[in-house]
């Protein structure tokens, strides 16, 4: 599904990745980790197409809204609801079955007796958790995810783990991580940066 | 069709957002109103209407670029524009979703604004109303696309007006030309051949001023 | 173009130059009313035009780099419009001097084409604050490209725009019906224009090297370095 | 001293941020040539001083909001305010750091505008120099509080609106009085007074603004 | 110095806090844990005086600028340099010696380097450090930290881990946390929301 080779990506003059290589198939999990600063997330949005390598290969074979892109920023509208966060990602995403989904994913992340709050009153676990609706919304081929456990409790990177273990065979995940032991069980792969 | 469907996914969006905070829309009529205020207190009663008509479109101009300023605000706010890059087929639906919600802001600005105008200055015909609709179109289809790529940019709002300003001086000699000249037809023509032109260059090239 | 042909094009300029203004002083004849000062007519309206065929030429590289994804049409593309708004300068001040002799002022405001031309210029300024606002990188160049290409829309435009207001004071030679002078005087506006383009390349191209030459030393410093 | 070196380091920190880009500058001059170029296009070539005094009233009220609707920006980024107000000592400091270098962007942008409006347009009296600094003054102190009250309270959405147009209006007309009017001490005179009320209220009730 | 009673807060009509107490002095280490959307930023924010309780007693005796806070954002310019940013908070906190301060801790952090860098640029984790060098700053004799581990890699947490330590007399502390065993060694009291 992806398949990078040679990769590199400068900002202005500073060399941020060089000679990066991986390959990357349906059911594949690919771990990502090195220390702050390394490129880590920027790998990451090298996969998921908001940055382009400067130099090197990078096939990613799936559509782009086919993709699951999990950031540090939630990238949702803080103004709006999560019911409305999510329907707005619902109807450019063209989910067949929007509302009910939403809602199933609402109460799944225990979301739903908030689903009239708006996001900028959500706690920062609350906020990744809908974050993480998002990217499960459309059911992606691909998940890309930075650092998904970061401020979630005990239950939600209990929740968070199933889903991905649940997605095994159908999708191929690229996971940024400090804390790799947590994602090593469904691991195929390893990337050590910087 | 589906394309159709997501630039009403967006408007709706801003429209919500505008309903919810209120940032864009308040002070687009407070200068709006001001600036009949100014007028009033500096234009003796028996000046001409053209001078009067002139600072209609002066109005409109600086109550345009007020709401550009701003329209990518919420995106830029957590980097909520990639989920959207993402989310969406064709970018260029992002571009016609906002510059539908900055045309609708700028149409009811005006909606307060211009009969404020006639209650207080001149009466306003057909073709000023006519232009007036033909240059929100061209000021929404440039601005957003101008007011996307200040957004890119380390200067940001000090950039916008920089780069919209000259690109919006043919709207405004179409638009006064179509509220005081005596051929209003050629003028209005004029501005529908600007809205044509520069919407379908906007609309073409949004696509690259979002990739990295 | 070949690095050791440049110097072949720039003696070709230089040779145009130099008959231009030998064709302009000797062959075309002194105008009737204005005297010698009409003589920077030769000047002032082909620099004129050869902004326009600058920032033509921008816009055209620009539309390479976006269509193609040619890489090096974002520097080819910011060189000719920095030399557009270098010649246009030139435009406004060739133009100001003339209108001190003729008209005895600097500057009007009454005169549209004057002011469309104004804003041409700034248009083209703000290109510049456009460009060392981004990062260099791939979001840059698109954005100058997009920017580039608004600019070449807006000249037409802005023709139609001073076409529609009537102009009384700023003259109109070319007229649909063809040019409104004599044989001399056309022949000397021509070489001259040729002249001015002929320059305009020139400077394109030396331009050009110098900045491939800086970013090629860059990379190497880097090489080496590593 | 200790208050007046926070506000010191505050208003500094607004200029750097702004100052980044470094040609800022040219960039005004560019902005009011641009604003210059609009005017040229609206007025007929007959008209009054008057209108072209409004005018200039009205690009100041422009700039001047455009200021102020981005004030606090970059404040309400990453909640970057809540830090301020844990480093303050008096809470005022902020009001009064982000007032001043308001006023100093006002003041620039009206220094390369005046001369270059006397240049174009018409000749600009002391009454009308006097008129806007007073007035920028008045502006920058009600608008950064409002763009306070609108980045920091939860109920943003009550205050800003309502307040703002019947504050600033005043402003305006005092302005434009002392520019146009046959009686500008007066109006100097109003200004001065709307100023010293509205700054000592912002500066005493700032504090209230920042609490949650 | 910080003495909690029946301590409520509510947001509109709901309630998030409800009879919290607490003692805390110099020396304490108190551990605030509880699942995502149980109140822990909620009673940091109570703590430092950046919300104010619905009902009950909170004591703070620490003056304000003593006190030190590290919220689930940076609270810094993002468009300001490392450098700018903490020489801004070193002049409003008056600190003796500002420059030099500065230049230890930005050593420390790891951040020297990218000092002349805007913060927007940094990557998560050299944001965090950075906000930990602002918190730092002026030596607080109170400290309140929200996540401080959260997006640190293994040598900056052990980092932050030495910073605590050696702190450890000198200053009271609040820590929130989803990681518990992490401060665990230092805490001195242990307060589970939710
Ligand atoms: C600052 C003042 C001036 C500026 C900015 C200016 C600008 C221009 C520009 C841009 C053109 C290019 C062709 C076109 O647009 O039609 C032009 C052409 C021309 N200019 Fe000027 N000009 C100025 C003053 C003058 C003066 C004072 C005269 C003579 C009295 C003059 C005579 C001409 C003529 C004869 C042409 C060729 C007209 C044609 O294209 O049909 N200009 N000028
Ligand atoms: N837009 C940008 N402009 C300039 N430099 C950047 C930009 N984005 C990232 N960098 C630099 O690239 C390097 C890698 O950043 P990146 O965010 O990829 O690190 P990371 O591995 O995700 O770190 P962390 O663990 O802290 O999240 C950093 O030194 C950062 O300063
Ligand atoms: N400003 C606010 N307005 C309304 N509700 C709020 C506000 N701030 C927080 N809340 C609500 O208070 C509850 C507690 O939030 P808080 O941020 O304190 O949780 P937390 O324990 O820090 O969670 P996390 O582990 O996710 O960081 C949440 O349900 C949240 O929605
Ligand atoms: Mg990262
Ligand atoms: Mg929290």
């Amino acid at each position: 599904m992806i398949r990078a080779r040679g990769l590199e990506k400068r900002y202005g003059d500073r060399r941020i990745l060089r000679g990066v290589e991986f390959d990357l198939t349906r059911g594949g999990l690919l771990v990502v980790t090195g220390p702050n600063g390394s490129g880590k997330t920027t790998l990451l949005r090298l996969c998921v197409g908001l940055a382009t390598p400067t130099a090197g290969e990078l096939a990613v074979e799936v559509e782009r809204t086919r993709v699951g892109f999990l950031a540090h920023e939630p990238l949702l509208y803080r103004q709006l609801t999560a019911l409305e966060n999510l329907d707005l990602y619902g109807r450019l995403y063209r989910i067949p079955e929007r509302r009910e989904r939403i809602g199933m994913l609402l109460e799944r992340f225990g979301l739903w007796d908030e689903r009239h709050t708006r996001a900028a009153s959500y706690s920062r676990g609350m906020l990744q958790r809908l974050a993480l609706c998002r990217t499960l919304l459309h059911e992606p081929d691909l998940l890309v995810l930075d650092e998904p456990f970061s401020s979630l409790d005990d239950e939600g990177a209990a929740l968070l783990d199933r889903e991905l273990a649940e997605r095994r065979d159908r999708a191929a995940f690229v996971v940024a991580t400090h804390d790799p032991d947590r994602v090593l069980p469904l691991a195929t792969a390893k990337l050590a940066l910087g | 069709m589906t394309y159709l469907a997501d630039v009403g996914a967006l408007a709706r969006k801003d429209l919500t957002l505008e309903l919810r905070a209120r940032d864009t829309l308040p002070a687009m009529l407070l200068f709006v109103l001001s600036i009949l205020v100014v007028f009033h207190f500096v234009l003796p009663p028996e000046s001409s209407d053209l001078a009067a008509k002139g600072l209609l479109w002066v109005g409109i101009l600086f109550t345009a670029l007020l709401g550009l300023t701003r329209a990518f605000a919420a995106e830029r706010e957590d980097d909520a524009i990639d989920g959207l890059i993402l989310a969406t087929r064709d970018r260029s639906a992002i571009w016609l979703g906002k510059a539908l919600a900055v045309f609708v802001f700028l149409a009811l600005a005006e909606l307060v604004a211009l009969p404020a105008f006639a209650l207080f200055f001149t009466d306003i015909g057909g073709g000023t109303i006519a232009g007036v609709v033909l240059a929100d179109v061209g000021l929404c289809a440039v601005g957003t696309l101008l007011a996307a790529m200040a957004t890119a940019s380390r200067a940001r709002e000090l950039l916008l007006p920089l780069i919209f300003l000259p690109l919006a001086i043919p709207i405004v000699v179409g638009g006064v030309g179509a509220s005081v000249g005596s051929h209003p037809a050629t003028y209005a023509g004029f501005l529908a051949l600007y809205d044509a032109i520069f919407a379908l260059l906007a609309w073409a090239s949004f696509d690259y001023v979002l990739t990295e | 173009m070949r690095p050791d042909r440049l110097p072949v094009f720039a003696a070709s300029a230089l040779a145009l130059m130099a008959s231009a203004v030998a064709v302009v002083a000797y062959v075309a004849p002194i105008d009737a009313d204005q005297g010698f000062s009409q003589k920077i007519f030769y000047f002032h309206v082909p620099v004129a035009l050869t902004s326009y065929a600058l920032f033509g030429w921008g816009a055209w590289k620009a539309l390479r780099h976006l269509w193609k994804r040619d890489e090096r049409a974002d520097l080819e593309s910011y060189v000719a419009i920095h030399l557009g708004v270098i010649f246009g300068l030139t435009t406004l001040l060739t133009g100001s001097i003339w209108a001190k002799i003729s008209w005895g002022r600097w500057w009007v405001w009454s005169s549209d084409q004057l002011v469309l031309f104004l804003v041409l210029f700034l248009f083209y300024s703000a290109y510049f604050m456009l460009r060392f606002s981004v990062e260099p990188g791939p979001r840059r160049a698109n954005l100058s490209a997009v920017y580039a290409l608004f600019g070449v829309a807006l000249i037409p435009v802005s023709f139609l725009a001073i076409r529609l207001s009537k102009d009384i004071i700023h003259p109109v030679v070319f007229k649909s019906s063809g040019p409104d002078m004599s044989g001399k005087m056309f022949l000397a506006f021509c070489v001259s224009w040729a002249a001015m383009l002929a320059l305009a390349g020139t400077l394109y191209h030396v331009e050009l090297a110098g900045k491939r030459l800086d970013q090629r030393l860059k990379e190497l410093r880097e090489v080496l370095a590593s």
